[in-house]
């Protein structure tokens, strides 16, 4: 069953992952936009880290409105708005509730997506985190509407999530920083996406390790 | 990476520590936030101007905080837009029950933030509005993409709706006045070497020994392409081409910025100078006022931008104007 | 060499040009000469002040020509003293009437260039005189030496002095004021990087990534020791330790400068300034006023220099009193 | 017969070799200066070229206070004072004669030695151009005291001109640009020192052509 504690091994996971791919993300961003999204994402989840132990009799709703708040509050850039935007929109979702289902991660994972694309105004195909997290979404869904397990669930979904990622490359940038470099974008992979990636993979992860 | 600091991390917070001791008649500091305003904000019953965004584009914005231009100004982490909650601070700070105009540089992650600080504002009933400056034509402006960057244009903006507001303006007509100064500001600039990010503690690119970056931000991201370095005329005249072709000049005043990046010495930004008056001259554009200096830097990125700003009668009071500021004093 | 430049023999030529025309309502050339003087030059009645010296350290010396400060500026070509056909051009453009101070830095070349302009003056019965300016504390004084060289310190001499002229003394006391305030200033300096002169188009020196020249000058020559990097706020201690233990400063007032070499970011100006007036507080000197900024360059050098002036009123008083030049301006 | 030919001929020749050295003189003073001498001295000496054929009817005294003028006006920083000092004092010493004799040679070098040192407020063992005047000029004094004939006198002169100048490497510099650098200016050969060895030498090697 998912919980608050699970929840919080996500975010303290993730919180790591990205403190370890702080280089990577950041040598991407230097590639075709200013170089800090590691060093944004790692100020925001080191903070978010600390705050864990303090939230963790919270129940899931609240905790993700708090990481939500440090997020946006912590990160700045276009990446803190957006992520904070989108766990803010996934904890609405789920507001109240005691048992979180299927079909509450679907709500949660569109809420997510919906929340970023209106604050950022983007979509598939601008080259942003977007393009990871709208293919996963998708498969996401359509596994689990079709009975998948969740081996199957997890694999699907990041299968989708990589594919996406690796169409980054290929486009040029439309929205965000990268977007001011035109066809010099094109070659290279979009620091918010992988990001994004890293996050779903930290979600499957924990996941196959709890459920 | 050479730089005169002590941790990366506490760079910002050391700098505006640094800058509000130097300037104590100017400024102060919103005690527990990296908001810098005027030593005696609010201006009762004065239509209050914020900006700000990412640290690294030093005197910008703090040093343009006095009597005149902005009320207050917004530090974010170098590079990195600041975030709402800071924003929104800066807004109470400086709100003198008139409204406050925020002017935002046209990043995505500016507009989100300030954005998003707005609708913190307008819950605690604070009239707040914003104009988004997108004076850098080295990107085509489209609907499809995230449109133009703020570049040194910016700092006509502070000027021009600075003043405005120290006059007595409402806030609509602040407004409008710096929406008429963004639509007749065009800049482009180009760069000779990298910058280095403190916390990333590596050059933003690489150039070669010949090699220079054309029409690129203020952020150390690559330009739109390039090139092998070309003597200053020729660098001048390719910039003044995309800027002048952009929008209709002709037979018109001008205020022009020649603006360092952060490591160009200033007898560079003249020499460019010298040709920028000469094209002018030839194009029957004649020149109101000069500002040559460091006003919207790139930390120590070697480079240099122009900014040109088409003025009418009132442009060009607001633009001559007193203005009373740590970077900027003209009477 | 990356340098926004067309030729490096035309480079000064060119930046005087582009000076002159970006700042005509300040400044004007005398004809055929490298001279900038004021707009309305000679101003009649007054004792009237120049400075000069090599080129390269923008906005010095030009840019502090204007109301309050000088009222010429002679400039050599990069870091070569002006030659006195030169500096005499200066001395006849500016004279009105009440004679000429010459400020001059304590360089074998500067002191005689000046020297030698001075005797051709005399000769045409232009009453003049002058004062070495020697702040540098890098380098020990000693009568069988050069003595120690003129730096930054040398902007509040244009200031002070140049204020004491504009109030209308004459020039024995605009002179015993000059000599007062070198008295009462000491600098030193850093730097990170070498620079490169145009026409040499290679670096002064070489330093290893991790290395840090201190007391150096503001010619690119090498300081007096090489050292590796330190935190900014070890840099500080280092160069204010040697300027406090040169002349008394407990109890008294000071003017600061911190001062950038050209190539450094202003944000690291401000982060070793928030270092400075925790120094200065802890040992009871009371800031009086801060300058931050570009001030006495050596072309892109990046480093920086502390100026710290002893005020007693007399010279509070002038530090505070109006300027209105290119690169200062202060009411 | 020195003559105003051959002393045209000689700054035809300086300006020549300053040229080619301006490099080396500028690499000097890069270690201990501001690495501007090269390009001083080929600036005084170019401009000096292009008069030396207005000149080629004035007597020797004209021809080297016009010099004298172009250094002064031409050159800046310590140098050109110094050198433009030195050519001027040289000149007066002949002003008005039409045969230079050997007793005037002595005479001109020495005054245009004094007029450095009186300019310069400097003497040997300071580091500078002096320490290799000084030294030559004694040789020169003594040799043609002596009787010598012109190839040893030259010879000479030139050796211990060049003692002096290797003498530069040795000690610390107490004038000039080099003083700053204290102890750290020590194993470095002076850049002034050098240039006038080279000018000593072209005066050697054109009169040895000439005479
Ligand atoms: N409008 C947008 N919509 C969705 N994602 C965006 C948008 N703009 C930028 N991004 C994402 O944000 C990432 C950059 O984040 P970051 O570097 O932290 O912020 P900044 O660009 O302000 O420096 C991009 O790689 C991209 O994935
Ligand atoms: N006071 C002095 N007396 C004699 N020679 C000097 C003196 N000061 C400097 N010099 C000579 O001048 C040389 C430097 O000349 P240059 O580089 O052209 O001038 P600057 O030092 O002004 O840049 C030194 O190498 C030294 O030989
Ligand atoms: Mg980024
Ligand atoms: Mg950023
Ligand atoms: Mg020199
Ligand atoms: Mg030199």
């Amino acid at each position: 069953m998912f919980n608050n504690k699970i929840l919080i091994n996500i975010l303290s996971e993730m919180a790591d992952v990205i403190k370890e791919n702080r280089g990577l993300l950041t040598d991407l961003d230097q590639a075709i936009g200013d170089g800090d999204h590691g060093i944004n994402l790692d100020r925001g989840f080191s903070a978010l880290k600390e705050s864990l132990d303090s939230l963790k009799d919270k129940d899931c709703a609240s905790i993700l409105n708090s990481a939500a708040m440090v997020f946006i509050s912590k990160v700045g850039g276009a990446s803190g708005p957006l992520y904070g935007t989108a766990f803010m929109r996934a904890g609405k979702e789920i507001a109240g509730k005691e048992n979180i289902t299927g079909e509450d991660a679907i709500n949660m994972f569109n809420a997510a997506i919906e929340g970023i694309m209106k604050r950022g105004k983007s979509d598939k195909g601008d080259k942003t985190m977007l393009d990871t997290l709208i293919p996963a979404f998708e498969a996401f869904k359509s596994a689990i509407e079709n009975g998948d397990d969740f081996e199957s669930i997890s694999e699907k979904t990041l299968e989708a999530a990589k594919e996406g990622l690796e169409y980054t490359k290929t486009i040029a940038a439309r929205k965000g920083r990268a977007n001011y470099l035109g066809e010099r974008s094109i070659g290279h992979q979009d620091p918010g996406a992988t990001s994004s990636y890293l996050m779903l993979k930290v979600i499957a992860d924990v996941l196959a390790k709890e459920l | 990476m050479k730089k005169i600091i002590n941790n990366p991390e506490m760079v910002v917070e050391e700098m505006l520590d640094g800058f509000v001791k130097a300037h104590p008649n100017y400024v102060k500091r919103v005690e527990g936030f990296d908001v810098i305003v005027r030593a005696n904000a609010p201006v009762k019953g004065k239509v209050a101007l914020i900006s700000g965004g990412g640290s690294g584009h030093e005197p910008s914005h703090g040093g343009f905080v006095g009597k005149g231009m902005l009320d207050g100004a917004v530090a974010g982490a170098v590079f990195t837009s600041p975030t709402p909650d800071q924003i929104f601070e800066a807004i109470k700070a400086v709100d003198g029950g008139a409204g406050v105009l925020m002017v935002v540089k046209n990043y995505t992650g500016d507009v989100m933030n300030f954005e998003m600080a707005a609708e913190m504002a307008e819950m605690e009933d604070i009239e707040v509005t914003s104009v988004v400056v997108n004076d850098d034509v080295a990107v085509e402006d489209s609907t499809y993409t995230t449109g133009r960057r703020g570049v040194a244009g910016t700092v006509f903006v502070h000027k021009v709706a600075g003043a405005a507001a120290e006059k007595g303006l409402d806030l609509a007509e602040v407004k409008r006045i710096a929406e008429k100064t963004i639509a007749n500001v065009r800049s482009m600039g180009m760069s000779l070497t990298p910058c280095t990010v403190p916390a990333a503690g590596k050059p933003s690119f690489t150039l070669a020994e010949d090699e220079m970056e054309v029409g690129l931000g203020i952020h150390g991201e690559p330009g739109t392409h390039r090139d092998k370095i070309q003597p200053a005329d020729k660098i001048v005249d390719h910039l003044l081409d995309k800027i002048l072709s952009d929008i209709d000049y002709s037979g018109s005043e001008v205020a022009v910025l020649v603006n360092g990046l952060g490591g160009t010495p200033i007898m560079e930004l003249y020499v460019m100078n010298k040709r920028i008056s000469e094209v002018l001259a030839e194009k029957g554009i004649k020149v109101h006022r000069t500002y040559v200096g460091n006003y919207m830097t790139s930390l120590e990125m070697a480079g240099a931008s122009i900014s040109l700003l088409k003025l009418d009668d009132e442009l060009k009071e607001l633009i001559d104007a007193e203005a009373d500021t740590p970077a900027l004093t003209q009477f």
